[in-house]
Parts: C-alpha cells; structure tokens; sequence
C-alpha cells in the first residue's frame, strides 16, 4: 500500500542535485587555496568575515532586509486582507494580476524603475511640470538605501501578499461570527481572532521576502548605483573579481546556516503551505 | 404578549432569485426551549442567523424585548450562538476560549476565572481550561462552545443543530445535559435541528417549518398526536398517511372500509389525509377488517416492524408480537388512532 | 465607502507593481536605444525577429523551461506522493532538504552545480542547463503538490485498489487527478522560474547556449537592447490573454459544477 | 583558400556587444565552418566558466590573459595559420602579458576616460581632479570596477595603477572616501544612458562606450587625464581545451581582415589594432583623439595586471570604501 | 466448517504500542450478512481492513473459502469494500465510478455499460449515469458507492459504517434497501456500525465486540434478549443493569426485594449483574415491590421515558402510560424480564 518508493527517484536526485553541491560549498567554506591550488582546512575566511567591514555589510544586509520585509508585511497585509473580502469581484483575476509581475526578468522590471526614478526621470519631470518643484530641482529617489529598500518591497512584495493571501482565505469565516456573536466590535475580531490566525501566513511571508532580499544583488546595484553594498554584492564579487571561491563559500555557509536556523523556528506544515502560493 | 423575548414580524429574506422566508412571524416565550424542526434547506439556519444579527432581512421587524434590533450588529445583540461547526478559536485555549466574550467586556481577571471555571463545570469539563482545542474530542469541543456562550450569562441562546456531527450515544447523553442546563439557568433556547427525536426529547415548544414557512408550532405531545397536516406527521415520527374520503363528520373512508373517528368539520366527501402511527395498527384476527400479507419482518429490539401489503397499500406496522413474513394477518384500528388532515393545496 | 477604501488601496497596489511594466512596454516603441524618448517607432519590434541571438535565446529559453517544467513536475509530483508516504522524521528530513535549494542564494546553486557537472565530467549545454533547472524547479512542485496531496481523500486511493486497480494504476488513474489543481501550479511554478533564472543558468550552461536572461544579463551593462523590451513586452501581452482566457474558463467550468 | 573541415565547429566566447552584425555569418559562409558563439558579462565570469567547459577562442582581456598563462591554460598558437597577423600594430606587440607574441592576437583596445556633456561642464576636462570638483557634486558617476576607479585615482595621484604599496593604496582611499558626497554612484556602462539624459555631466567610462554615446549626442566629447590613463587591450586566444584549433585560428585570423577588423570597431567604437583596418576607418572616427590618443598619452599609460593576490587587496579597500555609506 | 466464507485465525495486529487485535479468531458464513457492532475504538474498522487487505496482520491468518489470504494484496482479493466516506472518485461522473472495477478488469463496453446500468437500477439511481458526484445528495452518493462495490459481484461486500453521515430518515431508508440488496442477491455481507439499531435492523448475526475481543455471537434476537454480559446489555439498547445477589437457583435478589427468574447454574450467593430492559418493567399501584420517585418525564413519541429514583438506584422506565415528575410509583417486573448476568473480571 505504500507509495513510498514513488519518492526514492526524487531522494537518489536530492542526493546528487542538493546535497553533494552543498558538500562543495561547505568544502570550499571552511578551506583556503594554498598557491599550487590545493586546498587546506582553515577557517581564516571565518575569522575574515569577522571584521567590522563585513559585519557591517552583513549587520546592513540583515537590517535592509527586515525593513523591507516589515514594509512589505504593512502594504501586504490588508492588501491580502482585501483581497479575500466578500465583496470583491473578480477575486481570483486580481490574484493573478499580483503574481504576474514576476513573470518578467527582474532586471528589466528594475531599469525600468530608473526612467521613473532618476534625477532626470518622469516622475520628476511631472513634479517639474505641474509646478511642485522649481525647474532644474529634483528629488533624488535613487542612489541610496532608500532605493535598494523601495526595490526590495517591489520585488518582493507579491511573496508577502500570496501566502498571507492564502491563510486568510481558508479561514472559518464562521469563527469571525462566533467572535461577533460574542460581542467583538471590527477591531477586537481583527485584533483576537483574524491576525492570530494570519500569522503562519505572515511568517510564511516573511521567509519568503527577507530570504531573497538578504541575497539580492542585482537591485542595490542598480537602484543605488552601488553605493549599497550588501552581502549578496560581497559574496557575488568573490566569486567574480576577487575570484576567492573560498572566502565566497564561507560567506554563503554563514547565510545559509542563519537561514537554516530560522528555518528550525518554522514549523513542516508552514513550508510546505509556502507551495501553494503560486496561484 | 410581554412573554415574548423574540418575536419575528414579517420578515422576508432572500438570496439572489431565492425566497427562503417570506411573510415570516414567530414568537419566543421567554425561558423556554423552543425547538426549530424541519428538513435540510428550509430556512432554519437562514431564520437563527436573522436572530443573531449575521444577517439583515429584506423587510420586517425583529424585536428583542419588545425593542426593535433588526439592524443592530451582533456583538450588541443580547443573545449568544453555538454554532453547529462550534466555530472554536483554533489559536486559544480552552480557557481563553471561554473567557472570550468576558475578556471584551473586560470583566475582572478574578471574576472571569471564576466564571469560567463555574461554566465549565457546568458543562461537566472542569480542569479542562489549559487544553488544547484540537485534542478534544467532538463531543468534548461542542461542550466548550456551548460554555463559551453561556459563559456570557445571555437571556437567549441559539443553538444551530449543535449535535449534528456527534454519534448517537453521545448524542443521546448531550440532548440530556444540554436539556438540563436549560431548565437549570432558565434561559431562552432556540434550538434548531432536523432530528425529529430530538426534537421531542428536549423542547417544550416545537416550531416545524417546510419552505420558509411554519407548519405547525405547539408541545411535542400536541405534534406528536396532532399533526395538523400530513407533512407534519411524516416528519415526525414515521407514519402511515393514506388517502380517504370524510363520508360525514366523524366517519372516514379508507382502504375500502368505513371507520369511525373523532374528527368532524370536514365538507362531506371531502379528500383527506389520514394518518395512522404504527405502534397504533392492532392484529385482530377476528375482527380485523383490513386483509393483508406480511411482505417483511425486521427486529428492532423494543417491537418488530412489518411491512404488511394491503389492496394497494404498504401498511408500516410496529408490535411487540411478530407475524411471520408471508402469513397472511388482519389489521385493524381504534378510532381515536385515526388522524384525519386536510390536504395541502401543493406538494 | 469602506469598499471604496479598499478598493482604492488595492488600485494603489497594483499601479506601484504595474507602474515599472507599463514604462517599459512604451518604451518598446521609442526610437532611441537609449532611455530618452526621441520618438514613436516600431523599429525595435521588426528588428527583434532578424536578431538571431535574441531569437535563439528565446528558442533556448522556451526549450528549456518546457523540458524542465514537465520533467520536474513528473519527478516532484511522484516524489511528493512518496514522501506524503514516509515516516514522520523521514519525511521531515526530506523536506527540510527540499527546502534548501529554495532558500539558497542563486549565487551558490549556480557555481556549487557547475562544479558537479565538472567533477561528473558532464559536458555542459543544453543537458546540464536542464539538469540545474530541474534542481530548483523540483522542490517548487514539491512544495506545490503537498499541501493538495493533504486535501485528498486517502479512502479514493484504496477504493481503487479495492475494485481491482494495482498500486500504479489507483495512483494515476484516482489520486494523480485529485491533485492535478497542484500539480498544474507546480508545473506553472517551475516553468516561471525556468524562464526568469539568470545565475544558475549562466553557470550551468555550454557554449552557444544563451536563454534571453543571460542575454539580459550580459547586456545589461551595456544597455539593454530595446528588442529585448519589445520582446517582454509581447510575452507579457500573451501571458495577460492567456491567463485571461484560463481564468474564464475555471470560472465557467467552476459555475457549471 | 582557407576552407576547412565544413562540418567543424568553432566555439567562440566573447565579451558582450564586442562584434559587428553579420561577420559571424560571414566567416561561416566564406570558411564553412560553424560558429557556436556565446558571450561574458566580464572577464572573471569567463575565466570561471572556461574552468569547466571547452571553447575555441576566447577573447580576454590583458591582464586575464596573464593570469591563463600562468596557470597554463592557453596554447601557443601557429601565427602561419594567421597570416593578417602582418597587419597588427606594433605598439600591441610583445605585451607584457605575452612577451613572446605566442599566445595571443591583439582584437581591439580601449582607454578608460571622463565622458561629460560640454553644453554643462563649462571647465577644461583634462584631468581627474574635474571628478572631484564640487561644481559638478551630485552629476558624477565613478565606475562600477574595483581596478579602474582605483587604478585612476592612484593615477590622479601620481602613483602606479598597479600599487601595492600600503600607504599609496591608503592615500588612494581617502580620495575616494573624500568623493562620495560628490558622486551619484558607480555604475558601469550605463553611464552611457545617465550622461545622454542629463542624469549626470560626468562619468568615467571606457572609451568605446563613450564612442558610442556621443554618436547619440552632439554636445558629449570624451577626455583622457593628461597625466596618463589605464589602457586596455582585448586579445584573442585558444585555450587548451579547444577542441578545434585551425578553426580557432582561422577564426582569428579572419577577424584581423583588415575590412572585418575595421567594421568591428567602427560599430562597437573600440580602438583598432589593425594599421591597414584603421585606414578604412571613416576620418571623423579615426582622427578622434579621444578614441584614438596621440601615443604619449600611451606613454604615460598603464595596464591593469593580477599578479597574486592584488584583487582581493583591491576589492577589500573597495568593500571598506563602501562600507561607509 | 466448509459453510464459512471468511475465517480469521488467531489474528493479532497492534499500532506501535497499542494491541488493537490481539489473538482474534471468527468466522464469517456464506451468504450472510453479518454486523460488528462495538463502540468506537473497539477496532471494527481494523478489523475490517484487514479482510480487505489494507492491513496486514502481525501474526495469524486470514482464509478466504478457505484459501489463506493474509499477505494477498487488496487488489488480487474477491471482495470489495464500501467506505465510511464513500470514497467517491470525485473528478469521474457516476458511470465511470461505477464502472471503474470493470474497466480495471478491461470488460467489454457493452456488457460493462448494461451491468452498470444493471446495478444503478438495483440501488434506485437509473439514469443518473452522467451526473457529477458532487452534485448528488449524501444518501445518493452511498448508494452510488454501494453500487461501485456490487457491480464486480464480490462473493464478499465490506462495508464500514456506510450510513453514519446520512440523517435519521435517510439511514432508515437505506438500511431497508442494503437489506433487500443483500437477500436479493445473496452476497456474504460484513457490516460494521456502532448504532445498536442499525444492527438488530439489519443483520443475520451480530458480532458485538469491543476493546478488541469478541463479547458475543449471534442472532440479533439472541443478543438483545440473551446478552451475555452487561457490555452487551448495555450497548444493545438502554438497561437497567444493576447488582444483584443469586441466592439459589431461580431466584435473586437486588433492589431490596426477592424476584423470581429463570436463570440457574450460578453459585449460591453469587455476584451478578441484573440486566432490565426499560420496556419491561410494569407500573402496578396495588402490587408493585418496588417504590420510587418520577425523577424526571421525557416525551420520546412512541413512548414517555421516565427516570424513577428507588432506593439507590436510577431506573430508567419506558412507557406509553405517563406518570406526573415527582409522583410516587411502584415497580415490577416479569420473571422472563430479569436477565442474569456473570460479573466481568474486569471493568
Ligand atoms: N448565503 C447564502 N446564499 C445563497 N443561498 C443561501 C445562503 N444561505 C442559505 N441559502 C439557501 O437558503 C435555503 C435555506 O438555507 P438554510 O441554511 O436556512 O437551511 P436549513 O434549514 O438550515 O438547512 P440544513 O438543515 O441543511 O442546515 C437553502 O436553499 C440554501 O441553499
Ligand atoms: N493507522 C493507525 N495508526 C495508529 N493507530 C491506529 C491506526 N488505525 C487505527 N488505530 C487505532 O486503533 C484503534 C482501533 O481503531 P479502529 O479504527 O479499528 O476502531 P473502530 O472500531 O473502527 O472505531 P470507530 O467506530 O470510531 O470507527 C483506535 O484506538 C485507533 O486509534
Ligand atoms: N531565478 C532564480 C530561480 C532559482 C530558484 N532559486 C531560488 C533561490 C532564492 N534565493
Ligand atoms: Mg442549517
Ligand atoms: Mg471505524
């Protein structure tokens, strides 16, 4: 009866695709390249990496990350919230009309910005023009971390609204009743009942906007010029001009070990609810 | 009539192209438990859902007390639900569970741990309040939802069918307690279900509804023994409903026989109903007038119950003393065991 | 008034992530290369089908999210029922295993599976640009099934091997159908994913293979050509009528039903 | 006279946007050989990827093709197979990066400059004090390139490109710590598009993408820092692993044509390496001193080289530099 | 016995921990319908499965006309199973379901499309062949599982609980026509359930178990008036079961008093257990020996239940006569009423 099996494919393919790429990483991680191209145990990249530079890149990673991700969850969540009220029409178009923006290259959608964005662009333009600001002023949107963290939401905003989405929606509309019925105005239902039980929703959004945006590279690079550098940027330069694998490795095992350990706190039934965000 | 804690004033709802109620008046007396009976689809939850405030009729009056509530929300509504799902706070406790309404109200922690505890004990779950509501068992959870609510002191409670997921034992047990907590805190319930037993066991008021509409309202002993239609008697408890012919006030015609009965009123060869219980149909090998073969015999520990083929009639029969299947038997009846009942004009 | 809000709030929503598309798409028609507009032309969209690198890219881009989507959803969704079939700690391993490729940074899968075709002596190109694909594509369907597999009723599985079906034949003919709403997202997922990836593509890939995000990529430092956005700006179009015409369709069926 | 086995493939992997429309087409239809191309975003992206997959020729730059010489993966090729040879300029010969003329065939090179609108910058740009120049605060753009910027401030400096002298590299990172207020940020070659639309007066940039911005703009002009610049030559070469090397050199030898060579860096803007090409080259392109500096401006030029660990010293003052934003 | 379709042998089968079965043997004739009947836990549902081959034994045997079975995969085994669910195919419409075991075993179109034809005429659902299965009622679905089952002509049906989510009315409709079904054809049904009711209705013979064991064998009737313990009593329909003393042969003692009975071959002053039926005991003011209180009335429709306090035990009386809550009455009862019971070691 058991169907067990129909996974050893997939567990053999695990082996080979996740874990052994892993086992290399986790190789270069914790060695450094000798001169003849050998590799050495060492964890010098370890202590590297715990310098005041990069602390200070990861300490700003980490703070981008989460100031995007809280404003991803306060334009996500009544977004979701609206998204599944009854009087809605057409609920199931606008879900869609949420999830297509990731269908297009992120890159494109994030130049795209800069003609709206920059010194010079439309948006200033239109200040300029309707007499909001004087003619060669401008408000400069871009060029600092306000732009990395405005990219961010942007990017990953749908990640926060889907799962949100998704908790909500399968709620027992008739618990929202039994609070009313027991007395509970709009704001003791939402604050008791409905956010209570939107939060493995919340937490599922939260993974899923903070992990990309703690490794993003391609939009602090574009929207800030590269004034933001973040861990992603670091560990991209590594294994690109700096060409230190090694070094790249370890900083990659260290996010990958904070995720992995926010990854304990969260519980099975929550990953495996993040599948069905999609549609 | 001051009695009266609720009363439904012409009230029509619909949905969408659907009538559900239409033309609707009810009373509630006060302190009594007053049973909505009917078949899946008739309007029974639509009609407690208007009680309480989830949702707005398309016209009349609800009346709480005499004062007029049909568009105040439900958490100003003086009356609690249980829901026939429970509707339990997934995230909450027991105890958090129950002291919900109190925590709004933002009684005193001592008292609602008293409350609380008191509810619970009444609902025979105490030393419960630190579980989990997902490890209580079905029986346990509706319990819970029952002391939510009452926890609330309410002068009315609704109950939606809130046996309706149990198995019978347990059922059967919580029919007896729910009916006791009634009768102990003298509150109002309105208690909706589609089980006619269990209608009988608990109310003191029956309210049978089909389409929207009120069939019959009145104590379980009048419905049971005086259903003023054939829709009524067939829902509650089986029967057997026969056509016949009102020869004159109090003598029928049915099943090719002229019997004596207790009704009159009736135009002269009018076409009714008459319905006959069949815990009422006597063997009578003498004197029997209705010649019928046994087509099948089922034990049902208490009586058997034969089906007993007659002219054109398949006659239910329950007795103690069993006919065997194919003996050929002799029925007969009592006159004050023969209902006779107007036809309705539809169905 | 309240709806209003709401609705107003949402409308807000959707101009901020709709607001970079639409710039882009007008864009598709300016004459300059540059992102100064100079001018309405259709220049950019005849050009794009006498591009042969953009062209090929399409055709490699298409090719492989086609392969990887369907072979990932095959072996995902087997590997899904399976695991729905594991012990509690096996499963839990699984999954946890699973995850990690989703919550890895690109970077690392991209180098880390470029070195195992290496050591595996894999020549890369097409094949191993699937292979990587496949490799973050899997755990999305995963991921996508599971909760569908939770849904379905256990009893249809032995009901059909009650009346006679073999374990492979109760399992596609009565649960694979019962969960196709989560296979379909599995396999909508990996191919968008497919069709967007950028690093682990380039890393993974052989000579002459390009999919447009590594054109995009490649070009983007020296400005992207305007093609590329008249390209999107087509694909976004068909991907819009599609899902509008799916979209009608589950809401007719679904009214039926 | 040079056709090959017509079933053979030759594997070229080059920089992005480096080559003429049609010339891949051509080579095929005059050598029957297939051309499997495919291109880098930069050069360490290749020398990553050239680790694990074959190609035929590649097209590095100097100081990458140094680095492939020492660890020995590219082969010495037969320059009679590359008769255009002959044509090559001899001030790309003997590099330092390959001082013998065995491995490598020049393809085009390039300056690293300031690229400013003369409509807005109203001073003499002949120096890369202009890019610390408060005037023009926030109308600046730095390159997005560890080596370059810092290669042009220790010029700016007077010091080598090349440093690896503490106190210099130090003095190099105050200067750019000094300049961040000023500069909008670092970006690469869609400097092109900020300079174009006002976004910016200023950037440094290479010199083909200036070419090519100001063929979209009248009033853009292109300027080399008096005191010397980076330069930078893209050669052609065969890695070990090639599997087809005549094609390779056929390849090669054919893109030093003197009419391919010129189209090449007429429509991408680089500098030609090819004497006869360059006279085919239309005069305003080929008189530009900008593209095409007069050579004691060479003289006090420098390329870029990656002896040891001199990137990660680089890139660690880079990430302390930006580190402070 | 080569009359027994199915034989367990000495089966045992635990989950971790728990022994569900342990050491379990029964047989299973042919050709009749047979009830397990036990409260919920008891494992009738494992027991089942195990015929079926969802389960495998930990040890003992499973003989199939006496072939053993025990490790033959469900689908290679000749009978077939109505699940509690249904267990519905929900993306096939009603023909498909039905057809689903023909179409495995690759039979003709023709004779598959008559034979399902066929057999939706024996469950009364002619013409609903096209129909969706979520647009079918609950009671239409069950018998469209039902004929899912009965069109592979199984020597052997298993069916779990198939009535348990049906209403009241539908369930006893349902049961008449399973019944019909049964003698019709003549399949060896195995029926499992844990409403009493159902059981008696129904069965042939009933299997009352519980924790895992069998408590009793046999003919409904023998059951309900032969119980063999006061399990059995007590889950066979409501009981008095109270303690009594066997002072000899024929006569014991409880309540205070001295009642004739029919029961013998106990020891002398032996602990038993006295097993009423509520339906048994008589009101009779002159010479009733026991006197009590009306605790309680409840109107049940055919009869009135009373709870009467005597002494210290709570009768539970059942009667078509009412006696007034707090009246004072008086009890007695039939030597043939008085059920003597040995006292279980455990529980
Ligand atoms: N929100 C709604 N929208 C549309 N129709 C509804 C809605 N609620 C109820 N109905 C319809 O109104 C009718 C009465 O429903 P109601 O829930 O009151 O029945 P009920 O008597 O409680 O039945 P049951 O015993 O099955 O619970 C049904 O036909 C139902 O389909
Ligand atoms: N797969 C299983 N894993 C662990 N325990 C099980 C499993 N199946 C059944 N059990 C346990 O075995 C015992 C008997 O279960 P079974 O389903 O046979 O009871 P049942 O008599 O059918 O009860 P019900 O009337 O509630 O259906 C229960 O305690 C149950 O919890
Ligand atoms: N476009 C990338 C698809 C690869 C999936 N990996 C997701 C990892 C997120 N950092
Ligand atoms: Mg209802
Ligand atoms: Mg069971």
């Amino acid at each position: 009866m058991n169907r067990r099996w129909y996974s050893y494919p997939y567990i053999v393919w695990a082996l080979i695709f996740i874990v052994v790429p892993l086992i290399v990483v986790l190789v270069y991680g914790i060695t450094v390249q000798g001169p003849d191209g050998s590799l050495n145990i060492s964890f010098a990249n370890f202590k590297r990496f715990f310098t005041p530079v990069y602390l200070g890149v990861l300490g700003r990673s980490v703070l981008y990350a989460a100031i995007s991700t809280f404003i991803c969850l306060i334009i996500g969540y009544p977004a979701a919230l609206i998204l599944t009220s009854k009087n809605l029409k057409h609920k199931s178009v606008m879900m869609l009309l949420i999830v297509i923006p990731m269908w297009m290259n992120l890159l494109l959608r994030t130049y795209s910005w800069l003609t709206l964005l920059e010194n010079e662009g439309l948006i200033n333009q239109f200040l300029r023009f309707i007499g909001v600001i004087e003619q060669d002023g401008y408000i400069q949107f871009l060029y600092g971390k306000g732009a990395v963290i405005f990219g961010m939401v942007y990017n990953f905003l749908p990640f926060m609204i889907l799962p949100i989405h998704s908790v909500v929606s399968k709620m027992d509309y008739s618990i929202i009743e039994a609070a009313e019925d027991l007395g509970a105005g709009k704001v003791n239902v939402f604050r008791k009942v409905i956010f209570p039980l939107s939060i493995p929703g919340i937490s599922s959004g939260i993974t899923m906007v903070f992990v990309p945006a703690i490794t993003t590279f391609a939009i602090s690079s574009i929207l800030s010029g590269n004034n933001v550098n973040l861990l992603g940027n670091v560990i991209e330069k590594q294994f690109g001009v700096g060409g230190d694998w090694n070094f790249g490795s370890t900083m990659s095992l260290i996010l990958m070990v904070m995720i992995l350990v926010s990854l304990l706190f969260m519980p099975d039934s929550e990953k495996e609810s993040q599948g069905g965000m999609m549609l | 009539m001051s009695n009266a804690i609720i009363k439904l004033e012409n009230i029509s709802k619909s949905f969408g192209e659907e009538d559900i109620l239409e033309n609707f008046s009810v009373e509630i007396a006060r302190h009594e438990f007053v049973t909505i009976l009917g078949p899946s689809g008739c309007g029974k939850t639509t009609t407690l859902r208007l009680i309480g405030g989830f949702e707005l009729p398309d016209s009349g009056r609800i009346l709480f007390d005499g004062e007029d509530i049909t568009s105040l929300p439900p958490y100003k509504r003086r009356l609690n639900t249980v829901f026939q799902k429970y509707a339990l706070f997934p995230h909450m406790n027991v105890f958090d569970n129950v002291a919900f309404g109190l925590s709004i109200k933002k009684v005193d922690k001592k008292i609602m741990k008293e409350k609380v505890s008191d509810v619970l004990k009444l609902v025979n779950l105490k030393g419960f309040e630190n579980r989990n509501i997902s490890s209580l068992s079905g029986g346990q959870q509706q319990r819970i939802a029952i002391a939510r609510a009452l926890v609330n002191e309410p002068e009315v409670l609704l109950l939606d069918e809130p046996l309706g997921a149990l198995d019978l034992k347990l059922r059967q047990e919580m029919q007896l307690e729910l009916k006791k907590i009634q009768t102990k805190l003298g509150i109002t319930f309105i208690y909706v279900t589609h089980d006619q037993e269990e209608a009988l066991t608990m109310s003191d008021e029956i309210i049978v509804m089909n389409d929207g509409q009120i069939q019959q309202k009145g104590t379980p002993v009048d419905i049971y023994n005086e259903p003023k239609n054939a829709f009524v008697a067939g829902f509650i408890g089986e029967s057997n409903i026969i056509d016949g012919i009102m020869k004159k006030d109090l003598l029928v015609q049915f099943a090719g026989q002229d019997f004596v009965c207790l009704d009159s009123g009736f135009d002269e060869n009018e076409l009714v109903d008459v319905v006959i219980r069949p815990e009422d149909i006597k063997f009578d090998k003498e004197n029997g007038r209705i010649k019928g073969t046994v087509q099948s015999v089922v034990f049902k520990g208490v009586h058997y119950e034969m089906h007993i083929r007659a002219e054109n009639f398949d006659w239910i029969v329950h007795s103690t003393a069993m006919e065997p299947e194919g003996s050929t038997v002799f029925l007969d009846l009592y006159p004050n065991d023969i209902h006779i009942m107007r036809k309705v004009a539809e169905e | 008034m309240k709806d209003k809000l709401s609705k107003l709030y949402l409308y807000l929503v959707f101009i901020f992530l709709y607001a970079p598309i639409i710039i882009l798409m007008i864009y598709s028609f300016n004459e300059s290369k540059y992102r100064v507009w100079t001018g309405f032309s259709l220049k950019w969209y005849i050009e794009l089908f006498h591009n042969r690198q953009i062209m090929d890219a399409l055709y490699n881009t298409i090719f492989v999210a086609v392969i990887a989507s369907i072979l990932s959803t095959i072996i995902g969704t087997a590997a899904a029922i399976g695991i729905d079939g594991l012990k509690k700690w096996q499963k839990s391993t699984v999954m946890n295993v699973t995850m990690l490729p989703v919550l890895n940074p690109d970077i690392v899968t991209g180098i880390s599976l470029m070195l195992l075709f290496y050591i595996g002596k894999l020549p890369t190109g097409r094949f191993t640009l699937i292979l990587a694909h496949m490799s973050f594509c899997i755990p999305y369907v995963i991921l996508s099934v599971m909760p569908k597999l939770k849904q379905v009723n256990a009893g249809t599985y032995e009901a059909a091997l009650d009346l006679g079906a073999t374990p492979a034949l109760a399992t596609v003919k009565v649960t694979l159908p019962e969960i196709m709403p989560g296979v379909i997202n599995g396999l909508l997922m990996a191919f968008t994913l497919s069709i967007d990836d950028f690093i682990v593509s380039y890393f993974t890939t052989g000579p002459g293979v390009e999919n447009l995000s590594i054109l995009i990529y490649n070009a983007a430092k020296k400005g992207v050509s305007p093609s590329i956005n008249a390209l999107s700006a087509l694909m976004f179009a068909v991907i819009l009528v599609l899902l509008i015409i799916i979209n009608a369709r589950t809401n007719k069926n679904a009214a039926k039903a | 006279g040079c056709g090959g086995d017509p079933k053979k493939v030759v594997k070229v992997y080059n920089a992005a946007e480096y080559i003429a429309e049609g010339v891949i087409e051509e080579f095929e239809k005059e050598t029957g050989y297939k051309v499997v191309y495919s291109e880098f975003a930069s050069n360490e992206d290749m020398y990553t990827k050239i680790k694990t997959t074959s190609y035929d020729v590649l097209v590095p730059s100097d100081y990458m093709i140094d680095k492939l010489v020492k660890e020995d993966l590219i082969q010495p090729l037969n320059y009679d197979n590359i008769p255009n040879y002959q044509y090559i300029d001899e001030t790309f010969k003997s590099p330092y990066y390959d001082e013998n003329d065995q491995y490598s065939v020049p393809y085009m090179w390039s300056t690293v400059g300031i690229l400013y609108d003369g409509d807005k910058v109203t001073d003499e740009v002949d120096d890369m004090s202009i890019m610390w120049n408060e005037k023009y605060s926030g109308k600046i753009f730095m390159l997005d390139s560890v080596r370059d910027t810092m290669g042009m401030t220790l010029k700016k400096l007077g010091f080598s490109v090349n440093t690896e002298n503490d106190s210099e590299l130090a003095q190099a990172k105050e200067e750019l710590l000094k300049q961040r207020p000023l500069i909008l940020g670092y970006v690469t070659d869609e400097v092109k598009d900020k300079i174009i639309s006002g976004e910016g007066y200023l950037g440094l940039v290479y010199s083909g993408e200036a070419g090519k911005a100001m063929e979209e703009k009248d009033s853009l002009k292109y300027a080399i820092p008096n005191n010397g610049t980076i330069y930078c030559v893209d050669a052609m070469v065969v890695p070990k692993s090639a599997e087809n090397k005549d094609g390779a050199e056929a390849f090669i030898n054919f893109m030093q044509r003197p009419d391919i060579a010129a189209r090449n860096a007429q429509e991408t803007c680089y500098g030609i390496t090819n004497t006869q090409g360059r006279d085919q080259l239309p005069d305003e392109v080929k008189n530009n001193k900008g593209l095409y500096p007069d050579n004691d401006v060479l003289e006090r030029s420098e390329m870029l080289q990656s002896e040891g660990n001199i990137n990660q010293k680089y890139l660690e003052i880079w990430n302390e530099i930006t580190a402070s934003h």
